[in-house]
């Protein structure tokens, strides 16, 4: 673990979590319309996974992927203004908060219609197995997707003709308002894998780097031997489902004991004080005191000055989005026609 | 009687009413229960009933839809809530295949009382995937029915009735109608559920609409009578079966006609309007029967772009005085 | 084992291999047309079930149900002249050979579109589960039908929510011309109930008494417990996947290989020289030669008379199908537009 | 140029050609592989391309359309096929919310070179849930193309057309036209695939239809002329887009107009056509359009019972004659 992966993983939460924050508040401003979903407390997944890709990984997202595509390197700019349904947006303001297409960064879209990942990454991966490439694709979904018949069909399909899919299940443990033992006969979502005999592990959702690592093993296992592989993530939104939901039916308690457990406070407790290069040292003696995992502030981590740094520059990039966002034209009805009608105009049939 | 009920209020009660004076009713859709439903319809209702009559469901709405055709064969009448009619297309073999063909593949053994609930329409920047008008992916489909209440009372009347049906009914509601107001006279007699009403009088042209268009309707209207228009509006309230019969005689006094159709045009809902409207009233009218709909493109997510894809008071108004050749 | 119930077994397996080598016969002459898919091979999997069930469970099944109406008691009559399209048909007609209903005796219907006995079976058993009764619904399945996203949708609801459904999965290793392997990932399909902790067993599907009692435990155990079952059977189809196909896709030493292990055959076996009662013997002290388990004719056994009588008498059941529905009128349209309205004639709302 | 080739002969080396041309074409479906496909249409090609290019797939229809779009968006130009239309309502997610709207979604950054091959219409006697035709369910998705040939020429080169297209197409084949004859000139260069088509000339009422209403509406034209009435008959070839233009020419001389459906009457397919071309052609038009079109029920399996819920060319000569005013 380098140090400037580990600055870079807390460059992407911080930068995740401002854009959200300030997303909700456009919300309420009345800049931002229909359905928003937001993402904080969920960030680990999104940066953990996205940052072991490669670039000529596929990445393909839900309608909550505003982080998964702000980790993937499109600036926020252009997703601020689509979520404005500017011009300038990524998707020219055709798509929306729910629809980021990127097709230069590959990433593929967030689909609104739960369950639609699976076919769309598999077929993606299809094409990368059809040619033999060594590339992945990333293919997120919430717990209540893994009820959509799609997952099961898709599973299916992939384990059977082993295609590279890296299928990331982001449990929140809701579907809305239907908590998660209320949806699902097996809560373990990793173990519904056992149906189509595809590698599954499950690990902490809200630490950075053991799902950076997951997602580092599993792509490298895709790439040397072919096939899926499914990674199941604990997490928790701290929000309601949409801007729409004060999310009224988890008790307060749930809620606060998942605050405690925050995803970016816990990555800068880490950079603050962890050693990021453990395999520089020696492991310690066998001792009657178990060594603590804590040595104070390690020579590499960032400090204090380090993470204000990044907290002032992630919150210049959100402050220039908005503007941004605010400054980008409304798309005409002309441009809407010229977009719907862009991949035929010059067709030649025979 | 009370003026200030909304939409979604009337929805509820009829629920709640149907599911009191009938224990084989039963609800099931996502988040129906605990949450009370994404528009509010069927709040209370779990707390009331209990989880058997009233269940939260998996995303899994080929299946669920399913459940509720094979509960309507073994005798309960079940209501089913698709959250919105975009998820329709998943559960498009539960109703097309199953709930509309067993009655009569059967032999009529078996009816079918099963009610299938769900908001359509454009509503405020939900994005292309959710902003669909699907009308035309059941008027096409012999053996179900869909009403399409645009007022409160009706929204009371029709869904009770799609209840006690034993045909499968599609209740389309629409979701920038949840929060609209008005009376709701829970006491009086309805018509029949697939009976067109004129809303409001008029002897220069026909507006026939449904659903959110009745009221764009309505309005153009109220606009044209200033320019000395007298338009009457009809509002179908079932698009399955269509209620000739009012129309025609509408069409008979004013010799012209426009259907106010939020579908997209091509192949929309209105095209069978007019399509059997030109055939009966062929010879009575004036012009030929004019469509103002939905544009032929997915709908953009931008606000104003949003808007302009559907039919709003103007392009009513104008259509109008295009239909009647005047500037 | 009583030696009426050995005997019913054997009859309902003569009549099912007569009636659907007659009905072929027919399909040849012209008398029956669309698509006709027959069950010789596996009738062992539609006797011991539907024999399992009581009168006040519920059967739903596929376009391959011929079998499991007349076990389940339709006369053969109706259900010959519904192949036939005919007025007295169980059907009247109007369903044809795929889509066989009789209300009365709880048949719900063959079901052409694959994948939906699933749903129907989890309504039937939902309106069970609701009035608490004691009762359950069988849901046949194909070895392809597990393939679609139904299959996963609804056995997590039937989990979730303890609904009394026996899956019975009829696993003939193809969906049409593409062997298990090729369709599915996992190729038992009763592992994959794993992802619903549902539980499930395979059994021999070619063995009438195998299957009757893993159906008969697993109908007990939902009338006693609760919650839904599957049972897999492993089962082969003689023919063709329709009359409309040769079946060339299977090598014929497969198809030889699973002749040599054909139900009817091996019932009859059964039934000419096993005990039926084997309760009522001592165990076999311990020994140096392993007992063998065949007594020769047990007093209680079925002689070759017996059986011939059987055969006499399926053969006339199936002779006089044939005569009714022959002499039975077509349908008229009119017949056909009152069954379509018959449910909402004397409607009355509100 | 000869004779005999089926039509789903010409299917077939449409594929083979255009796979050869194209690494980049895929196909996939249940069965395509080694059977061949259900109507022969794939046969012979697994061997030829491989299973990485001609994929058999699960039972799982939904996923596997989804499956084709995933790869057109990764640069494939996969052909899916739907064993029949009726299976198409449970992949009607991947088709309409996915394949017609990707393109539109991203802003136009992604193109859908994506085919759909699959037949509909009423064959024989395959029963309520195997004899529908669904073409309204996508003459109403903004985004998607649907072609309907009705000859061998016209299966080779609309096929063809449509794997090459950067749009969606569905190719809607018929189950009783695979097996027709007709001559296949390999070389000649088609008409675009929207372009309707005169299929036989006359003054006197014009017959609009595609698929295999095309033979009906061709028989019926030929006993009309013994009757001395000179029947137009347009194959429309294509339902969406549809080719006004060549309706409104014949209309223009004709003055009359039938519509040969063979969906149901009520919202299918003759809705559109009959809507647009009352307005384009009311001031030339001498009679109302007529519709002949499938019973407004879900198909009996019983042969004779199936073949009068669908227009024959008995259906067809009455209906003219009912238009034109002659007994
Ligand atoms: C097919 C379908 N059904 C229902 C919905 C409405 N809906 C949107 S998000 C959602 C919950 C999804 O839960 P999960 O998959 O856990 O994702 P999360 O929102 O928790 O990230 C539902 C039911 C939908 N968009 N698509
Ligand atoms: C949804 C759907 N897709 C395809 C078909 C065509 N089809 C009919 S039977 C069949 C194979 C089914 O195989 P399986 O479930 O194993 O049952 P079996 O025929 O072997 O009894 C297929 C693909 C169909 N009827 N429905
Ligand atoms: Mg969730
Ligand atoms: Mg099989």
């Amino acid at each position: 673990m380098s140090r400037d992966l580990l600055r870079r993983f807390v460059h992407d939460m911080l930068l995740a979590r401002a854009f959200e924050e300030r997303a909700a508040q456009e919300y309420t401003n009345g800049r931002i319309r229909g359905f928003l979903h937001l993402y904080p407390g969920e960030e680990a997944a999104a940066v953990g996974v996205v940052q072991a890709a490669e670039p000529s990984d596929y990445v393909v997202s839900t309608y909550r992927e505003h982080v998964h595509a702000l980790v993937r390197g499109i600036p926020a700019r252009y997703i601020m203004a689509e979520l404005f349904g500017k011009k300038d947006g990524v998707s020219h303001g055709m798509g929306g908060s729910m629809h980021l297409f990127d097709r230069e960064r590959r990433f593929m879209g967030g689909y609104a219609i739960v369950g639609e990942t699976f076919p769309i990454a598999l077929g993606i991966g299809y094409a990368i197995a059809c040619r033999n490439l060594p590339e992945a694709v990333i293919c997120f979904f919430g717990d209540g997707a893994a009820n959509q018949g799609t997952f099961h069909e898709s599973l299916n399909m992939a384990a059977l003709w082993r295609i590279p899919v890296l299928f990331v299940c982001e449990n929140n443990h809701y579907q809305i308002g239907t908590e998660i033992h209320r949806h699902s006969a097996v809560t373990d979502i990793h173990k519904r894998a056992c149906a189509y005999a595809i590698p599954a592990e499950k690990v902490d959702g809200m630490d950075v780097l053991t799902v950076y690592e997951a997602a580092r093993r599993a792509l490298d296992t895709i790439r040397n031997e072919g096939g899926p592989h499914l990674l199941e993530l604990e997490t928790y939104r701290f929000r309601g489902h949409s801007m729409a939901d004060p999310g009224a039916y988890r008790p307060p308690a749930e809620v606060q004991a998942y605050l405690r457990d925050d995803p970016l406070a816990a990555v800068i407790r880490r950079a603050e004080t962890v050693d990021p290069t453990p395999g520089k040292h020696k492991p310690p003696l066998t001792d009657a005191h178990p060594p603590s995992p804590f040595r104070g502030r390690a020579w590499e981590a960032l400090g204090d000055a380090d993470i204000e740094a990044l907290r002032t520059e992630v919150m210049a990039v959100v402050d220039d989005a908005v503007r941004f966002a605010e400054a980008s034209p409304d798309p005409t009805l002309d441009d809407a026609w010229r977009d719907f009608h862009r991949n035929h105009a010059q067709e030649t049939l025979i | 009687m009370d003026d200030t009920t909304l939409y979604w209020q009337a929805l509820n009660r009829a629920l709640d009413s149907e599911m009191a004076a009938d224990d084989s009713v039963i609800m099931l859709g996502e988040d129906v229960g605990l949450y009370g439903g994404t528009y509010r319809v069927t709040e209370g209702l779990m707390a009331k009933y209990g989880e058997w009559r009233v269940r939260d469901t998996p995303i899994s709405e080929n299946s669920f839809v399913g459940l509720g055709v094979g509960a309507a064969l073994a005798g309960l009448r079940p209501i089913v809530e698709i959250m919105t009619v975009n998820f329709a297309l998943l559960a498009m073999d539960a109703i097309v295949n199953m709930a509309a063909k067993i009655p009569f593949m059967s032999g009529g053994q078996f009816a079918m009382p099963l009610t299938i609930r769900m908001p359509g329409g454009v509503a405020r920047q939900l994005g292309a995937q959710h902003s669909q008008r699907l009308e035309v992916l059941f008027m096409n489909v012999p053996g179900l029915r869909m009403v399409v209440p645009s007022t409160v009372q009706d929204a009371w009347w029709q869904l009770r009735q799609a209840i006690r049906s034993n045909d499968p009914v599609i209740v389309l509601e629409h979701e920038r109608l949840y929060f609209s107001k008005g009376p709701l006279d829970e006491t009086a007699d309805p018509p029949p559920p697939h009976q067109a009403v004129v809303r409001c009088t008029g002897a220069d042209v026909t507006l026939i609409a449904w659903s959110r268009m009745t009221e764009v309707a309505l309005a153009a209207a109220r606009s044209l009578r200033d320019d000395h228009v007298a338009a009457e509006v009809i509002d179908l309230r079932s698009l399955l079966p269509i209620d000739w019969t009012t129309c025609q005689a509408s069409l008979d006094k004013t010799h012209r006609c426009l259907i106010v159709d939020e579908t997209s045009r091509f192949g929309g809902a209105g095209a069978e309007i007019a399509a059997t409207l030109q055939e009966r009233c062929f010879f009575s009218l004036d012009a030929p029967i004019a469509r103002v709909a939905g544009l032929d493109i997915p709908v953009p997510f931008n606000g104003a772009l949003e808007e302009s894809c559907i039919p709003g008071e103007r392009d009513v108004i104008d259509a109008v005085h295009r239909l009647i050749g005047r500037p």
